[in-house]
């Protein structure tokens, strides 16, 4: 069946420093899709690129069979490309239902400002979708809490809940168990991959536990210096020894305390 | 945070608290029967801001120092009578500091909330253009003071609204002929002044006027420095590389003084004499500093210009006894101001047999009429008898060391006639027109 | 529903009554009130900006545009009914607003304040220097008609008022609906994450563009009502120090509530008054003390005693940047 | 030639000027994000103070030498003073606070300043004409610069060195460029913030007052010769890049040259050649000529 993202010669370059190098990966429809790789392995600037935050220097991205490449994010996301972030992108200052609704009335606005300024933020339809969504996300108990006050699992589930509240057919999620205590991190996945599976949702994420990989990924791509050195079943690519030395390598230096995840 | 409050909040309160008894005050004054009812005047003139040290303050000394003495019946004729017409003086004075808008509100508040009789004031043209409509609109007796823009009479002819001193183009008129006098046949000339209407203006008058007088002439540099700009490095070089015979500006006061020691610093005013049309208000505190042969206008026969009477004398040394410093230009601007407004006052007082005249019969007697000055006489002659002129004289500036004071020599007097448009002609196309109909002895 | 209705209610009441008391005002209340009114309707623009963390020290340039429309038509053009001049006035700031801001939009914080800054000097030194239109000086504008009836005297006054009452009640639904709406509700989010709502498909300069182009045009439209209410246009309307002065009323006001820039302006301009009669020397102290008791004591502005009150009367709180 | 000449050093006198009123601007701006508009307020106190105490000395006919460092002093006790008072006293409530709220407190303050300031001197404007007279002149062909004109280019150059100097290589200088590099950071390796804060506020003070101090002699010292400094040494901050030393220095510079060549050569714009140059630094380079924005992390 036919690739619903393709990545083809994918290249990116910072002056001297190459970020990214020759990535051409075809993601079929509904994989869910483990990225891993050491810090600086290339695994954020993929996802930037993918997502427009950054434009390849080289090659290029088709979406659904159209050419997305370099194409502002906001467009692709009206295409249907959502992502989440490492640290979760949430409006701080509004309740969690605020902040759901507010993705939703976008969602369903997409013909633009104007269209915008004339619908009501606060319609039945609005707030149904939204809070199906908490429900979906397990976190409608924290429905009139502030966002700010949220502890970081809520923080990254409703991150998630806002990106694919327009129904996109894609989503990358950036390290979403980054800054979970070890406990947690399993039941947040659960949540995650269950929520997206029922929406129909092709799945990218960029995760350092291997476990979790190994557990929810179909699939396995390890970045290592900014090429794709692995990519295949999750058993075989995690006990390959090279893919181990290379990633675990650094693995080791996450247990160290980092300002990144702090 | 308590700490730092009580402050603000004591403030806050008192001012609060000073308002309503102010309010309570003023009513009451007002219903308290006295005989005769006191006259209420609002004062408005620059108390703060840079306008307030060449303007205000003097302006404000004056009227504290008349109203006093007139209440006390201590000024010489032909105002010895006490107050207006026997009625007492009541002063309010306000801030002329802030936008249009707030000049306005607080005219308004002085006619409908504190129901003052008279207006007197304002300094900047801008704000007398602004009151003017609302004083015509809210029938409200007003004496404009210093502002010197023609604009206000020749725009429109007014009803309600007076101004005593002479407008701003008589200044030019009798620097321009002073200074052609002065420096034998100028062929070249510059100017320096500060950049909103009073400065444009100013250039403007006295390059038509040297147009008329001396068509040869022309203008080598014409500077205009940001209002209270004070550094004048640039301008000075400017004018330093200039081969004028002679530099006109309209400064005053701050910028004036920053402009003398700057320039004084680097030979400039040596090299090229300055012809100064408001500097007399800056030469006390200059002294010295302003080098002999420079020409001082004043706008109007005032200070070192005032003609010999006893009014004049018994004014200067009033304000001198009583403010330790010279009366500059401003103050004596006030007093015509008043004395104006109490001859007319008076006069429709006589007219109707005694008994407290009306606003309209005030403005019927106002209209035209001619009274003595400490400085000199004036003539209520243009604006249908509702703008004032006067002769005025200009002079060379030397400074007297051995009594280390300011003198002005070669004073040249000029008719009023002479440099004065004639009525119910406007000044620019006066000037413009070759100053036709100017009778100059 | 009912949580739009009700403020609404409460804004439509308090209009009629404020309407039906002017008849019983000293004109010079009127007049205060007219003016105070008219700096509302900018205050309500910057309120729009400052929701979305946007703060201009330079709105007057749109201020200074609309008064100078209004102004130079009635003088020059030979149009002197109010629907006309004040139409023209809203038309010509909304396109200033829109030109600028291709450039404002792309600039946040203190760069945005000082760009606008910038541009309002410009305007600043070019009135300066047009000597035909009276520089600093400014000129005289006259008194309108109102589809043809010219109202005299103390009439004239409460006509105007009125007009300014009458825009100033549609401007504040308006903005109070778009408050309520889609776009107006991104404002806040924009201050938390400009990211995230760019990832959910909202182009946040546009969004800031049109923030920027109703803000101006309730500017411009202030700035009309001002010169009609003043009777006179200068260029200090667009000096940076009139930009300070609604920014100092906006904080006064608070962003809580669209009833706040009223409330707020009318405030200032009364204490104002009271300062310049109490204490004619040293009245910049007490505005600066007003100010700074504001800060503390009210962090939010005025618009939060709204916020108390209506807490006080138990209605569901208007939900404009909680 | 004697144009451009003149172009060149009155342009490098504005210059002077420019900096020394925004460098203690920039400093506070860069350090504590205060955009601080009372710093109007230091200039003019500075102006008060040294042409009041500056000029009894010379009436009492002590050495000229004293006379100009009497100014720095004046300027040093008045910065101390005023800074300590507004920051120990006022801005600290306000930490953390959104920035503009904070641009408005020191708004307020400096409008109470203006009226203290009359309350304290009075309405008359003051005037200190001896060290003009002092410093003598320099004659260029028909050009005759002021001595204390070249002065003053001279002493902001010195600043600028001694400033530059100062944080590049001082320890003090140091801790200052990582608060202003991340405060976080700067807490957590255990620098003292407040103390920096309160310290950076009075020198930005005292350098306020020393460009009132030093600016004087050249002008007359009268109320709300602060307001015209504000919006300068606004300008001028923001065309260098807000919080910058070199930017300061950067902006001063261009903002001088070009009025001086507006005054020469087409007066008619001088009123805002500044706010064009603004307007376009801004448009080009929204972040200023001499900072760099750091590139989102998401």
């Amino acid at each position: 069946m036919s690739a619903i993202l393709n990545v083809r010669e994918l290249e990116k370059t910072f002056g001297s420093l190459i970020a990214a190098h020759n990535i051409n990966i075809a993601v079929p429809p509904l994989q869910t899709v483990g990225i891993i790789g050491a810090n600086g392995a290339g695994k954020t600037t993929f996802v930037n690129m993918i997502t427009g935050h950054l434009r390849p220097t080289k090659g290029s991205i088709w979406f659904e069979g159209r050419d997305i490449t370099g194409r502002p994010s906001r467009e692709i996301t009206r295409l249907g490309i959502a992502r989440s972030f490492q640290v979760p992108q949430i409006f701080a200052s509004l309740t969690v239902l605020e902040n759901i609704c507010t993705a939703t009335a976008i969602a369903r606005t997409t013909s633009g400002l104007i269209h915008q300024a004339l619908t009501p933020l606060h319609s039945s339809a609005i707030l149904a979708d939204s809070d199906s969504a908490l429900e979906l996300f397990r976190i409608a108990g924290y429905r009139h809490a502030l966002a700010a006050t949220l502890p970081q699992g809520a923080r990254k589930l409703l991150d998630i809940a806002m990106a694919i509240a327009g129904a996109p057919r894609v989503v990358l999620l950036d390290e979403p168990t980054s800054g979970i205590s070890i406990e947690e991190k399993f039941d947040l996945m659960a949540v995650v991959i269950a929520a997206l599976k029922r929406r129909g949702i092709t799945v990218l994420f960029v995760e350092h536990d291997m476990d979790i990989v190994e557990r929810y990924a179909d699939r396995v791509l390890a970045f290592y210096d900014g090429t794709v050195i692995a990519d295949g079943p999750p058993v075989e690519t995690l006990e390959n020894p090279r893919i181990q030395e290379l990633i675990s390598g650094p693995k080791l230096k996450l247990a160290v305390p980092n300002g990144r995840h702090a | 945070m308590r700490q730092h409050l009580p402050h603000p909040e004591n403030r806050l309160t008192i001012t609060f608290a000073a308002w309503f008894l102010g309010l309570l005050a003023l009513t009451t004054t007002g219903a308290r029967a006295e005989q005769p009812a006191p006259v209420k005047i609002g004062f408005v003139t620059f108390l703060t801001g840079p306008a307030a040290a060449p303007f205000g303050i003097p302006d404000h000394n004056a009227a504290e120092l008349l109203v006093e003495s007139l209440n006390a019946g201590q000024v010489p004729a032909p105002y010895a009578q006490v107050g207006l017409g026997g009625a007492k003086i009541e002063a309010k004075f306000l801030d002329e500091a802030g936008s249009a808008s707030d000049v306005v509100t607080q005219f308004r508040n002085l006619a409908e909330r504190d129901h003052v009789d008279v207006v007197v004031g304002y300094v900047s043209s801008g704000n007398c253009l602004a009151v003017t409509p609302v004083a015509e609109e809210l029938k409200q007796l007003t004496v404009l003071d210093i502002c010197g823009t023609p604009r206000v009479f020749e725009e429109k002819p007014r009803h309600y609204v007076f101004r005593v001193n002479p407008h701003a183009t008589m200044d030019n008129v009798s620097t321009a002929k002073y200074a052609l006098a002065k420096f034998k046949d100028v062929s070249v000339y510059s100017g320096i002044n500060q950049n909103y209407a009073w400065g444009q203006d100013s250039w403007r008058d006295f390059r038509l006027v040297m147009k008329d007088l001396d068509p040869k002439a022309t203008v080598d540099k014409e500077l205009f420095p940001k209002l209270f700009a004070g550094e004048y490095g640039a301008e000075i070089s400017t004018l330093l590389t200039s081969n004028a015979q002679f530099i006109h500006s309209s400064f005053y006061d701050g910028d004036l003084e920053a402009f003398i020691y700057q320039a004084a610093a680097r030979g400039l005013p040596q090299r090229i004499p300055l012809v100064l049309t408001t500097g007399e208000s800056s030469l006390w505190r200059l002294g010295a500093k302003v080098p002999d042969g420079t020409v001082i206008g004043a706008r109007g026969p005032h200070t070192f210009f005032a003609h010999e009477s006893a009014l004049n004398v018994w004014f200067h040394k009033a304000y001198v006894d009583r403010f330790k410093e010279q009366p500059i230009y401003p103050a004596y601007d006030f007093a015509q101001s008043l004395f104006g407004l109490k001859t007319a006052w008076e006069k429709a007082q006589a007219k109707k047999g005694g008994g407290r005249p009306t606003t309209e019969e005030v403005i019927a007697a106002f209209e035209g009429i001619s009274f003595p000055t400490p400085s000199t006489t004036v003539q209520m002659a243009l604006g249908n008898g509702h703008q004032g002129i006067s002769d005025t004289a200009v002079g060379t500036y030397k400074f007297d060391k051995a009594e280390s004071r300011p003198e002005m020599v070669d004073i040249v007097r000029y008719s009023a006639a002479c440099v004065n448009p004639p009525a119910d002609v406007n000044s620019i196309a006066w000037l413009e027109g070759g100053m036709k109909g100017a009778k100059c002895d | 529903m009912t949580m739009v209705s009700r403020p609404v209610l409460f804004g439509a009441l308090a209009l009629i009554i404020v309407a039906v008391v002017a008849l019983a005002l000293p004109s010079w209340l009127v007049s205060l009130t007219t003016l105070a009114f008219a700096n509302a309707l900018v205050v309500l623009g910057l309120i729009i900006l400052w929701r979305a963390g946007l703060v201009p020290f330079g709105q007057a340039l749109f201020y200074a545009i609309g008064a100078y429309a209004v102004a130079l038509i009635d003088r020059y053009g030979g149009m002197h009914d109010v629907f006309v001049l004040i139409t023209a006035a809203a038309v010509l700031s909304a396109f200033a607003a829109f030109l600028t801001g291709f450039l404002l939009a792309r600039y946040r914080e203190i760069f945005f304040a000082m760009l606008s800054l910038a541009m309002s000097m410009i305007l600043y030194g070019a009135l300066v220097k047009t000597e035909t239109l009276g520089s600093t000086d400014g000129f005289h504008v006259e008194a309108p008609t109102y589809l043809g009836y010219a109202p005299q005297g103390a009439m004239h006054l409460l006509v105007l008022f009125w007009l300014v009452l009458a825009f100033s009640a549609a401007s504040a639904l308006l903005v109070f609906l778009y408050f309520r709406s889609v776009a107006g509700a991104l404002a806040v989010p924009v201050r938390d994450s400009e990211i995230r709502l760019e990832f959910l498909g909202v182009s946040v300069n546009g969004l800031i563009h049109l923030n920027l182009v109703i803000s101006g045009t309730l500017a411009g439209i202030g700035g009309a009502f001002a010169a009609l209410s003043i009777e006179h246009v200068d260029p200090n309307m667009a000096y940076w120090t009139t930009s300070g002065g609604f920014v100092f009323v906006t904080i006064l006001a608070g962003a809580g509530s669209v009833a706040a820039a009223f409330v707020g302006s009318f405030v200032f301009e009364f204490l104002k008054s009271i300062a310049y009669d109490i204490l004619p020397g040293t009245w910049q102290i007490f505005l600066g003390a007003v100010l700074l008791v504001t800060i503390l004591f009210l962090p939010e502005g005025l618009g939060s005693l709204f916020g108390r009150l209506r807490q006080r009367l138990n209605l569901k709180p208007a939900n404009v940047s909680s | 030639m004697l144009t451009a000449f003149a172009i060149l050093t009155d342009g490098l006198v504005y210059a002077a000027y420019l900096f020394l009123i925004a460098i203690g601007l920039t400093l506070i701006f860069g350090v504590m994000r205060i955009l601080n508009v009372t710093h109007g307020s230091f200039y003019a106190f500075g102006a008060y103070g040294s042409a009041i105490a500056v000029g009894i000395y010379f009436d009492r006919g002590f050495p000229a030498a004293g006379g100009f460092l009497l100014m720095v002093l004046v300027a040093m006790v008045i910065g101390l003073g005023l800074g300590l008072i507004l920051e120990r006293g006022l801005l600290r409530l306000f930490y953390g606070k959104d920035e503009v709220i904070v641009v408005l407190v020191t708004y307020a303050a400096f409008l109470i300043l203006e009226d203290v300031i009359k309350l304290i001197w009075g309405p008359n404007s003051y005037a200190l004409y001896q060290p003009l007279a002092l410093a003598g002149t320099i004659d260029v062909g028909s050009l005759v610069l002021s001595g204390y004109d070249i002065g003053l280019i001279v002493f902001a150059s010195l600043l600028a060195i001694g400033a530059s100097f100062a944080l590049k290589r001082t320890r003090w200088g140091h801790l200052l460029t990582v608060v202003i590099f991340d405060r976080e950071i700067a807490a957590a390796l255990g620098i003292n913030v407040t103390a920096v804060y309160t310290i950076t506020f009075v020198i930005g003070a005292m350098l306020g007052a020393l460009g009132g101090a030093v600016m004087a002699p050249k002008i007359a010292v009268t109320l709300g010769i602060g307001v015209e400094v504000i919006v300068l040494a606004f300008a001028v901050v923001a065309i260098g890049g807000m919080g910058s030393i070199g930017g300061a220095l950067l902006g001063a510079l261009i903002v001088g040259e070009c009025r001086a060549a507006a005054v020469h050569l087409v007066p008619q714009i001088e009123l805002f050649v500044i706010y064009a140059v603004m307007a376009l630094v801004l448009i080009f380079r929204p972040q200023g000529l001499f900072t760099r924005i750091a590139p989102r992390k998401i």
